[in-house]
């Protein structure tokens, strides 16, 4: 054995020396917040926010319905009903908040992970489900609510927001374009093409990371030795960290960066700092990489128990509030269960439909083709 | 204009031009379409007509090139996305693949993708690497694409008319080393459809299939076989995806022999998808395998090799001897 | 351990602890390959045994993983990166066509690539988008690319463990719908060479050739087929890139019927290819034309519909049917 | 006509505003500069250089020659020895001052351009015109001068070279790692994750961007709204701009961030301000997209120029030295035309070499056709 590789096996001075370089560079940086996790109301100089007591319930119930709808879905997949599903358990504020900071025009691009924004969008939480059961590769109509398809190809979709936002600004309209991501996602190069873009043309987009801290088995130290959100400085637009378990700074801290985006301001950072409760989907095993402990403290920091604590306290919700609201999750919970189950299997032949607009010689042969191989087996089986 | 001598680059040029002004949804995007004018001149005076907002300098970077194409093409444009040369299309092939080509289908047909791709393509004009490369294949192995390369003036005119038309994703690679050569051009002509072949030179005796860069080595190479007794068919395919293969297997049929030519390596290469196909199709009626000329299994050979990496009218008519003497 | 019957996932894990432990520059590197020990398991137990130095996590950025690994290379180690899934492989494109194939030509020589890349492929598991995908015509068109795929565990160890000690880039293609197939592994064997095909049942009257995940359902119907008393004879390619036509021909030559099974689309797949070069190699012994099974050119389709789409038992049998019937 | 495509046509109001919004939210940053347009030494809190006279005059004589060397390179494509060139004119001082920064074994990963790199190196310069002249696609042994070949696909030598420098810390050497690229590079998405692998590593890199102000036709603003060197502390690490065409301050600049990778703490950003004095290469017209008079601001600013200036007022240099390097960089030219015309073309077989180190029967067997079908003229032409 040489030298050079007993290098490789056992660590030299030197290498260990660059290792511990490599540690805390990083203090942890101020989060916008405006409720604490003990449900405290607290002020921030730079973002405020005023809701009445119906947006504030409105809020908590669109995170509790989305939590059930969430919950349902787990459940559906391991009933079989569901091949997989990606659970936004924990990171119900991030959503929440900013998905309700949107106006009607504003465009959403999401992940695979964004049932709550779907949800503020209008969209039937049911056809969340298509892809998961494998019926579809997605199950809306992205104009209706504009909210895009989900994007699993990790970052491509803020391209797609960006390009989105550059016709945005070309129609003149003053709509906003929000792209999600994760934590993972900011390794990307086309996260970092779609922050060039939006910066060169000054296109209306907010990119909205949520960093659950974990991609899959990774922790945001595998991505990143410095907070996310100073990515964007150097892009040359604003970047700020919120506190991703507070639901009212999302909404203020995204409705900020919209405002900035119809005033012609350009492209924002958000860094929604939350946590991710459950497993990165459910073929995921958390336990082979990560401490119980630290999911009990984020559970701590639940952003439904901290706004519940909040309304309890300044009387806004009384239990007939609550009982209604778990008696609505309940109903919603049945519907889903029962849509999903109800949903049919595509006919076979979809294979050939819509791979392209204008049609394809040989699509329609394979097609042609197709069916009449299939047809020969209901001949035989007559 | 009507009909008018045009060199191939000037052709597309006016086709663009068409499209910015007939409809408003039409935008150029690349890296130095503006100003410039491309670095082959084919957007040349573009932006200076039609403003900075439809014709668009980008940043140096093909994916988000095509990406933000996508996210305008979901806004409701049109855009014809520049690469400038065949070798830097990979950054861009995630989101072509990926994205670009499975959007219709990933939405069941609620979103379309107008946008057209252009490539300058292939070799013999003497450049540094990944500036000669012929990647047709990689692309049309992908469902959801339609690709295209037209061999003259008139083609380049209307294939591109259509390609913008068209609500599907349309790579358009163009023959760089014919974008001088001048050919007739009627834009008040009513056009074939845009993936059909055409028979260039009719013949009895074998039928060589070309397209975009080929087709000229293969007229010639035609007329060459020509003066020797041989009378060869000559079919401009094109479209690579898909393929006219209907138009070949009457050629075919008649002709009992067929040569496939392109720039792009033979392994994997669109001659061997012509060459199964056909003998499906012509199996009693082949006198002798399809032969396939084309690149070598080989990078791209620095400039001083390539007349002899391309295939010229040499090895074309060698490959037309071996046909007829099975 | 010598012999053992392994799953084929294991035998890769084995195979690259094997690799760990005898050659210190080897480097496992990719998305989740560390404590997860990948989303297969494939690399499990190696960062606990070699490691965060030698058995890396990685950002979440294709292009930097191979781009990395590139460089590593060039420092002398010899990288083995893991792709999380089929789909994924495309933002890496342009660093494995421009720079990983092309950087021995380019150095003259100087520069050798010793990086594998492991991709999981192939449908039949129920998975979402991207998950299910069979891209290795995509790679094998590209020159200074060796592209193999294992059917079974043992295969998988030795082929591995050759991919790792090839001075070339490999493409090694995982037949993800077979990791959990248990075969018998001989780690004392002394292995053929990695280029090779294998005749796996031998046949007089057809010849089905295959790789992957598909030679499973190749072997399945030949037998079905003896049942009705035709004897298929079943190829197992390995290597996509090169591809061992000499052993197909010589198959053929005997059997003098060829149909061509994967789970790519046909249309510019490795099918194309081997029907086109057999077809030229064995013209005037085909009885019948060269068939394809495989996938449509669609988009993979949603779980539900992979049954359908994916070439099964029936449609090898129809394919062989329609052969003989000519 | 519809009212969204008059929109399309003539910029709204709106559309305007955001266009206006694009401007200067950039203020021109400071320059590490040590050595004035107009020949002065000037001092630097962060950085400091001290040089002997031999020193100083070698960087002047690396500069002249390098420029001369690039000169007889453009005269030889248009006598059409070669197909294309890429001259370095104007950033002489930015290659010289971070080539001669370098310790042998630092290793370098080099756009297309960087000859005056490659001269530090000790590349003899016929190697490099090679790939221009269309012989091969790189004509040297990278490990000879630790100098890697020239790439072309632009950002991707980036990550090779963070990846070198990953092996550099696995083996517990103490090199560092160079990775040129332009302006107009910093787009790439290659380029965005060699930033985020050598943060998350902590790689001993430096990348080293000639900001020479044009990408072919495109200025800066095409790129980037903010300057450049803030790009890298979003990433986790510093960024510095320098005056490109200020060899001492690029000499001192490359040095300190060489020492900080050796030193373990992982990679810097220079961005060396500079400016492309002539056309992209040879194919290219500058007078399509460029006013004269930003050239001729430049060449005020030339890096030959103030480093003389600078010898002569401090009587560093007399007539005999300058005459001693005008006839040395005559020879050199001399030697280098030669060298050029002498040059073989390859041998046609060549194509078919070094595609794989092992071997691939496909080549084997179009090898040997080809060579038959070669020999079948040979025997016709008899
Ligand atoms: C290009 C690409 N590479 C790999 C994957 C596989 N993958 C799916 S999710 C995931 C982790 C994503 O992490 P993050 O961006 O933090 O989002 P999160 O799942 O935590 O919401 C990975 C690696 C993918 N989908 N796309
Ligand atoms: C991926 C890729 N896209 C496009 C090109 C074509 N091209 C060559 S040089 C260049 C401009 C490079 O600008 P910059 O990075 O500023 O470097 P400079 O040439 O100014 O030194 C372009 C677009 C390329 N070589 N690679
Ligand atoms: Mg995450
Ligand atoms: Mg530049």
């Amino acid at each position: 054995m040489t030298v050079e590789s007993t290098a490789a096996r056992k660590p030299r001075r030197s290498s260990t020396k660059r290792v511990s370089a490599k540690k805390p560079q990083r203090s942890e940086p101020e989060l916008v917040q405006l409720l604490t996790p003990e449900g405290e109301r607290i002020e921030h100089p730079d973002y405020s926010i005023d809701l009445t007591p119906d947006e504030l319930l409105g809020l908590y119930r669109d995170m509790v319905l989305t939590r059930r709808f969430d919950a349902e879905a787990t459940a559906l997949q391991r009933q079989g009903e569901l091949g997989l599903w990606a659970s936004l358990l924990g990171q119900e504020a991030a959503q929440i908040g900013s998905g309700r900071a949107l106006r009607d025009d504003d465009y959403v691009f999401p992940t695979y992970r964004e049932h709550g924004v779907a949800w503020c969008r209008g969209v039937d939480p049911t056809n969340l489900l298509g892809m998961f059961r494998g019926v579809n590769h997605g199950g809306w109509d992205p104009n209706t609510n504009n909210f895009h398809l989900y994007t699993i190809v990790i970052g491509s979709q803020t391209l797609h927001a960006t390009g989105y936002a550059m016709g945005v600004a070309k129609d003149g309209a003053d709509s906003a374009v929000v792209a999600y991501f994760g934590d993972g996602a900011s390794s990307q190069g086309d996260v970092a093409e779609s922050f060039t873009f939006s910066a060169v043309y000054n296109a209306p987009v907010v990119f909205f990371c949520q960093n659950n801290q974990w991609a899959i088995s990774e922790p945001t130290e595998r991505q990143t030795r410095v907070p996310l959100y100073q990515r964007a400085q150097g892009f040359g637009f604003p970047g700020v960290r919120v506190d991703g378990n507070d639901v009212l700074a999302c909404l203020a801290v995204t409705r900020d960066a919209l405002e900035r985006a119809r005033r012609g301001e350009g492209p924002t950072l958000v860094e929604a700092f939350t946590y991710r409760m459950g497993a990165h989907t459910t073929s995921d095993d958390p336990t082979k990489y990560r401490a119980d402990e630290e999911r009990e403290a984020w559970e701590a920091k639940d952003p439904i128990l901290r706004l519940r604590t909040y309304l309890e306290k300044q009387g806004l919700a009384d239990a007939a509030f609550f009982e209604e609201l778990e008696a609505e999750s309940e109903s919603l919970g049945k519907r889903v269960r029962e849509a999903v189950r109800a949903m049919p299997d595509p006919d076979q032949m979809a294979i050939f439909e819509n791979v392209y607009a204008d049609g394809h010689a040989l699509v329609d042969e394979e097609r042609a083709q197709f069916a009449a191989y299939q047809a020969s087996f209901a001949e035989e089986g007559k | 204009m009507a009909v008018q001598k045009l060199p191939l680059a000037k052709a597309i040029n006016e086709s663009l031009r068409t499209a910015l002004d007939t409809d408003p949804k039409v935008l150029i995007m690349g890296e130095d379409v503006g100003k410039l004018g491309g670095v082959f001149r084919v957007t040349d005076g573009l932006q200076k007509d039609f403003g900075e907002e439809r014709v668009i300098d980008t940043p140096l970077a093909e994916s988000g090139i095509v990406g933000t194409a996508i996210g305008l093409a979901l806004r409701g444009y049109r855009p014809v996305v520049e690469i400038q040369f065949d070798g830097f299309v990979f950054p861009a092939y995630d989101q072509i693949v990926t994205q670009l080509a499975k959007m219709h289908a990933r939405s069941l047909g609620k979103i379309k993708m107008p946008v057209v791709i252009r490539i300058p393509y292939g070799g013999g004009i003497g450049a540094v690497e990944h500036h000669s490369e012929s990647p047709e294949a990689l692309f049309a192995h992908v469902a959801g694409l339609k690709i295209v390369s037209p061999s003259n003036s008139a083609d380049a005119y209307w294939m591109m008319q259509q390609a913008i038309q068209s609500d599907d994703p349309v790579i358009f690679f163009e023959p760089k080393r014919r974008y001088w050569d001048k050919s007739e051009v009627d834009t008040e002509a009513i056009p074939g459809p845009l993936h059909k072949a055409r028979v260039v030179r009719e013949g009895a005796d074998l039928t060589l299939a070309a397209y975009g860069p080929m087709v000229k080595v293969c007229v010639e190479a035609a007329a060459a076989a020509a003066e020797e007794g041989k009378s060869v068919e000559v079919v401009d395919l094109r479209s690579m995806s898909p393929i006219d293969f209907d138009t070949i297997q009457t050629s075919v049929e008649k002709t009992r022999h067929l040569v496939v030519v392109h720039e792009a390596p033979v392994f994997y290469g669109s001659g061997a998808e012509i060459a199964a196909r056909i003998t499906e199709r012509c199996f009693y009626h082949l006198e002798a395998p399809v032969l396939r000329v084309g690149g070598f299994h080989a990078p791209y050979p620095p400039a001083r090799l390539e007349e002899e990496y391309l295939p010229g009218l040499d090895r074309v008519l060698d490959a037309v001897d071996r046909s007829l003497a099975y």
